[in-house]
């Protein structure tokens, strides 16, 4: 597949369909790569697509929203795609995407495949400009079991176990800066004025930050796991924004990245929404 | 060991509104043998403590020659500035310093001293101009040019007339936009600096302002035939610990809280363009 | 001084050493992440020799320190400084990680400026290492004059492992005598052929270094390359987190503020802050002479290869290659560094 | 708050301006009394109650939050506690992902005449609360 992405790329940066292209190319050793951006077609060479490629390069469209870009997705990452559209952060016409057909990635951390590739329903892309290679769809739906496990334990439990994983944050905000939908220029994060978070990095600052950046990605959040794959300490981020996804489809019926016209739900209402819990 | 991080605890002795941003505050330490010992050079810097806020770096506004109160005066940007824009009179706050090089008068005994200074520059102008008209034998000719947006944003007003008195100091003020009653020049500082047509013979130039002001002044004054050893500069950076070790002034091999603020034009000139 | 410890005799040592001080070693979670902890057993060490996923810099140089506390009432501003640090021991880390410590010593005790909160939990310390058995593809510790796998730089003692499982211990200061002879029972005399055996682990151990750099000829390189089109795209890739700077033994920046309990009480907080942040340089009022990522990209290589030489004559970096694997994108500090032409 | 012995119980309430916030009122002026544990805050509107504010909140150590606006359809800007409809069972479920207890954080529709109703919904948090404070 990797001569068929080369002279793809080649091709469209030949014809000036795109002026950069974001692809992979290898690392420090074979189990490692790194995103790529080519705008020479003689240097379309150094791209290639293997079970290491993780990260999404649908983050890096914001960086480039001013040019032409082709971009190499596996299937996950064009939700990514489409919701920044839907966001309106660049044109649709202005990225070229290339679906590869993808078996799962593998966490350079573990050498274990990541658990969203077991069931995954978008081995073969769909959307794509161009796709290269088949895969065969998961048969199985996306599982919610862990998060549903989660959700059995008490309050109490829930809070000993983020305090644990907390106090690991180093508060690098590796997971907000690979997070393609966490884009904000002046992040609360670091504003001082006010300062709605400290610098102090301790169990329940960090807790703090989490919180409020899961509540800022809610239906926005494509579950890619690049915040989770991205946690220099393994924190199991995956384990909240999955929890966002469930909660998105049960409350509100809602996918992120499925739809470039759809209305998040936050952003919209309906008279007859539930109110159940509401006294 | 002493603890380089511990301020001084001083009090707010006086306050003066300078222009609409802008206020001057004199200090002195709670414990008089501390503020007796404190001494500094015309350059150098400080770090303000506002218990309950923050730090934050500013200049001396008074020369060492005029040491029994610290002043400084501050234009309201930041969190801390904020912050010292709300204090009164008797208020405590925390002084540790000073920091950094300074002005190397030393080095310039019988010269003319030609000051340019623009807008809040004149803060950080002011401590070397008083250490050098109350060192007058020393120096020949003082000449200062201060140009402001408009004479309302002229700093230091009431200290003109006393610069003015005193022997071979010129003063010329400038403003971007003239109003009613202002009797001095119109225009921007480095047309009126060419206008002046200072002559570079055995005459150093010590400028600051904001960074446009700079650019445009430094050109007019290589036009003149000074040369890059004659101008120097005061720079701002964000800095955080005074002390070198924060690391957020560093550019090039250079920390400008511990190897600046002062710096010639021909030392700048090497360094890359991220101060 | 030379001694040879048995590979029982270590767990005794920790306990040994556990009796008396706080002692931080690697330990592993159930998320697999293998962080310096807190020891409340010998047997909770975990034992291999491997890279930590942070460094073991944070047990001295804390993340965030509280450098006094201010209380304001009706006589004055009152400041209450910390109470002085404990003794600690650092145990099990690797030479690269020692050496972090070689190098930031001496960046808080230059420039007539002491800085006490460091310097006084230092001498606290003592940190035994254990030589390096297994590097990984992204260590290149032996590019530098007092690297490698087996280097005693920043350790108080060294212990190297040797064929049949015992450690040839080598007492490299005063505080590392003082762990010998408090705990001179555990201690043996060290065998003859034991440098000979310290030479063939070193010669082994680094063949499995793929990479060694000419820092020197990287250094003549870097310095007129600051305009060069290179960085224009080498920095594309990097989402300017600050994951490279937290988990690296040497990086020392710091930001300092202020935490506001209420009205009356407030604590004065230093944190590690990183260069790749937009904020690190701006100022109050919004300049910012680094707003670009490209420039913030470039400051970390300038000042980690080139700057910090010129000041200092030794590398910003021990080649423990943490930043690398932190890397969300696998950016690799060695292609970086050798792709300046 | 992880130690066992509770002294305070502290809950913040966000009221709506044009509803609640009359309703707390119409609690006083009716003679209802309901704990003072409540301190309040007046927001414009639900639809402006921005779930930062709440998670701060807890952050800071409030041991319970009540946001109460408009009944629907009653909304002062037509539609505002329609979107807070949305935001609030998202946020709750979010919240006990993270630990904090659903029992610590509830909304409600009192209107400018309902001052017994706030009384009602004052005491039944409290009582929810205080329920987690002491039995976890």
């Amino acid at each position: 597949m990797d001569k068929e992405l080369q002279e793809l790329i080649k091709k469209l940066l030949t014809e000036k369909k795109a002026e950069w292209a974001v692809g992979y190319e290898k690392s420090y050793d074979e189990f490692s790569t790194s995103p790529a951006f080519v705008n020479d077609p003689a240097a379309a060479g150094r791209l290639l697509f293997n079970k290491y490629c993780i990260n999404n390069l649908g983050s890096y469209l914001n960086k480039l929203k001013k040019n032409k870009v082709a971009v190499v997705c596996k299937g996950c990452d064009i939700a990514t795609v489409f919701e920044l559209i839907r966001e309106k952060q660049f044109k649709r016409e202005n990225v070229t995407i290339i679906g590869v057909a993808c078996e799962g990635v593998v966490d350079k951390r573990t050498g274990k495949l990541l658990e969203k590739c077991e069931n995954c329903a978008v081995k073969q892309p769909v959307g794509a400009d161009f796709t290269l290679g088949t895969a065969k769809n998961s048969p199985k739906p996306k599982s919610f079991e862990d998060v549903a496990l989660f959700e059995k334990k008490s309050s109490k439990e829930k809070a000993e176990f983020w305090e644990r994983q907390f106090e690991k944050c180093i508060r690098c905000y590796a997971c907000r800066n690979v997070c393609p939908v966490c884009y904000c220029p002046d992040c609360f994060a670091q504003r001082s004025m006010p300062e709605y978070l400290s610098k102090h990095v301790e169990a329940g600052e960090n807790k703090l930050f989490h919180m409020v950046r899961m509540q800022h990605v809610f239906g926005r959040c494509t579950d890619c796991k690049a915040c989770d794959t991205a946690c220099p300490v393994n924190i199991p981020l995956s384990l909240l924004t999955k929890k966002l996804a469930k909660d998105a489809k049960e409350l509100f019926n809602y996918e992120s990245g499925a739809d470039t016209d759809a209305r998040p739900p936050l952003s919209t209402y309906d008279e007859g929404d539930s109110e159940s819990d509401i006294m | 060991m002493t603890n380089i991080y511990k301020p001084h605890i001083a009090k707010v002795v006086e306050i003066k509104v300078e222009t609409g941003d802008i206020k001057s505050f004199k200090f002195q330490f709670v414990d008089p043998a501390a503020q007796k010992a404190f001494t500094w050079k015309a350059g150098q810097f400080l770090i303000l403590n506002i218990f309950g806020v923050g730090e934050a770096v500013f200049t001396f506004a008074n020369p060492q020659t005029r040491n029994e109160y610290i002043e400084c005066s501050i234009r309201k940007v930041g969190l801390v500035s904020e912050a010292i824009h709300e204090l009164e009179v008797g208020d405590s706050v925390g002084i540790r310093g000073p920091y950094g090089n300074w002005f190397p008068f030393e080095k310039w005994h019988g010269k003319n001293l030609l000051y340019v200074a623009g807008g809040v520059g004149l803060a950080a102008l002011r401590s070397p101009i008083e250490f050098a008209l109350d060192n007058k034998q020393d120096f020949k000719n003082i000449t200062i040019l201060y140009g402001a947006r408009s004479p309302l944003d002229l700093c230091y007003k009431d200290k003109f007339s006393d610069w003015e008195t005193i022997k071979d100091t010129q003063m010329i003020l400038t403003a971007d936009k003239g109003s009613e009653g202002w009797k001095h020049k119109v225009g921007f500082v480095p047309a009126v600096l060419k206008e002046v047509h200072p002559s570079p013979k055995d005459t150093v130039a010590i400028i600051c302002g904001p960074p446009i002001m700079i650019k445009f002044v430094l050109k007019e004054l290589l036009d003149l035939g000074f040369t890059p050893e004659q101008i120097v500069t005061t720079l701002e950076m964000k800095m955080k610990c005074g002390l070198g070790k924060c690391g957020r002034c560093n550019v090039k091999h250079l920390y400008i809280c511990k190897d600046g603020p002062v710096f010639t034009y021909a030392e700048l000139k090497d360094l890359p363009d991220e101060y | 001084m030379t001694y040879l410890i048995s590979k029982e005799n270590i767990n005794a040592l920790l306990t040994s050493l556990l009796a008396a001080k706080t002692v931080y070693a690697p330990k592993k979670d159930a998320e697999e992440t293998v962080l310096f902890g807190k020891l409340g057993s010998a047997a909770e060490w975990h034992g291999a020799s491997l890279l930590t996923h942070t460094t073991a810099k944070d047990k001295v140089y804390l993340q965030s320190e509280s450098l006094f506390k201010i209380k304001k009432g009706k006589d004055g501003v009152q400041i209450e400084e910390p109470a002085e640090p404990e003794e600690i021991v650092i145990f099990g880390c690797r030479p690269c990680d020692a050496r972090g410590f070689d190098v930031i010593n001496k960046l808080f005790n230059w420039s007539n400026f002491v800085d006490e909160y460091y310097t006084k939990r230092m001498e606290k310390t003592t940190v035994i290492t254990i030589s390096c058995e297994k590097p990984e593809s992204t260590c290149f510790c032996t590019s530098f004059a007092k690297g490698g796998p087996v280097n005693e730089t920043g350790s108080d003692l060294l212990l190297t492992p040797q064929k049949d499982g015992n450690y040839f211990a080598e007492a490299v200061s005063e505080k590392g005598k003082k762990v010998v002879s408090e705990n001179s029972k555990l201690f043996s005399e060290a065998p003859v052929n034991a440098l000979q055996e310290k030479a063939d682990f070193k010669t082994a151990a680094e063949t499995k270094i793929v990479k060694k750099l000419d820092l020197a000829a990287i250094k003549k390189l870097m310095e007129p390359a600051f305009e060069a089109a290179y960085w224009d795209t080498v920095h594309l890739p990097c989402v300017k987190c600050g994951a490279c700077t937290y988990v690296c033994p040497t990086c020392y920046c710091f930001d300092i503020t202020e935490k506001a309990f209420d009205n009356l009480n407030s604590e004065r907080v230093r944190n590690w802050d990183t260069c790749m942040s937009e904020i690190f340089t701006r100022m109050a009022g919004g300049v910012n002479p680094r707003t670009d990522t490209k420039k913030r990209f470039r400051q970390r290589f300038m000042h980690k290869f080139n700057y910090h030489v010129d000041n200092f004559k030794e590398e910003l970096c021990t080649g423990c290659g943490r930043c690398i694997k932190a890397c969300p994108v696998s950016i690799d500090i060695r292609k970086v560094i050798e792709g300046i032409k | 708050m992880s130690d066992n012995k509770i002294t305070k119980t502290n809950i913040v309430g966000f009221l709506c301006n044009w509803c609640s916030y009359a309703g707390a009122d119409m609690t006083g002026l009716g003679r209802n009394i309901y704990p003072s544990n409540i301190k309040i805050i007046r927001i414009p509107c639900t639809g402006r109650m921005d779930p930062m504010m709440i998670i701060e909140a807890f952050h800071n150590g409030a041991d319970g939050v009540l946001v109460s606006g408009c009944h629907p359809g009653d909304c002062h800007y037509s539609e505002g506690n329609f979107y807070w409809r949305r935001r609030y069972p998202h946020l709750k479920s979010l919240l006990e992902h993270f630990g904090i207890d659903k029992r610590r954080f509830h909304a409600s529709w009192v209107s400018a005449s309902e001052g017994k109703k706030f009384a009602e919904v004052v005491k039944k948090v409290t009582a929810e609360v205080k329920d987690w404070q002491e039995n976890g």
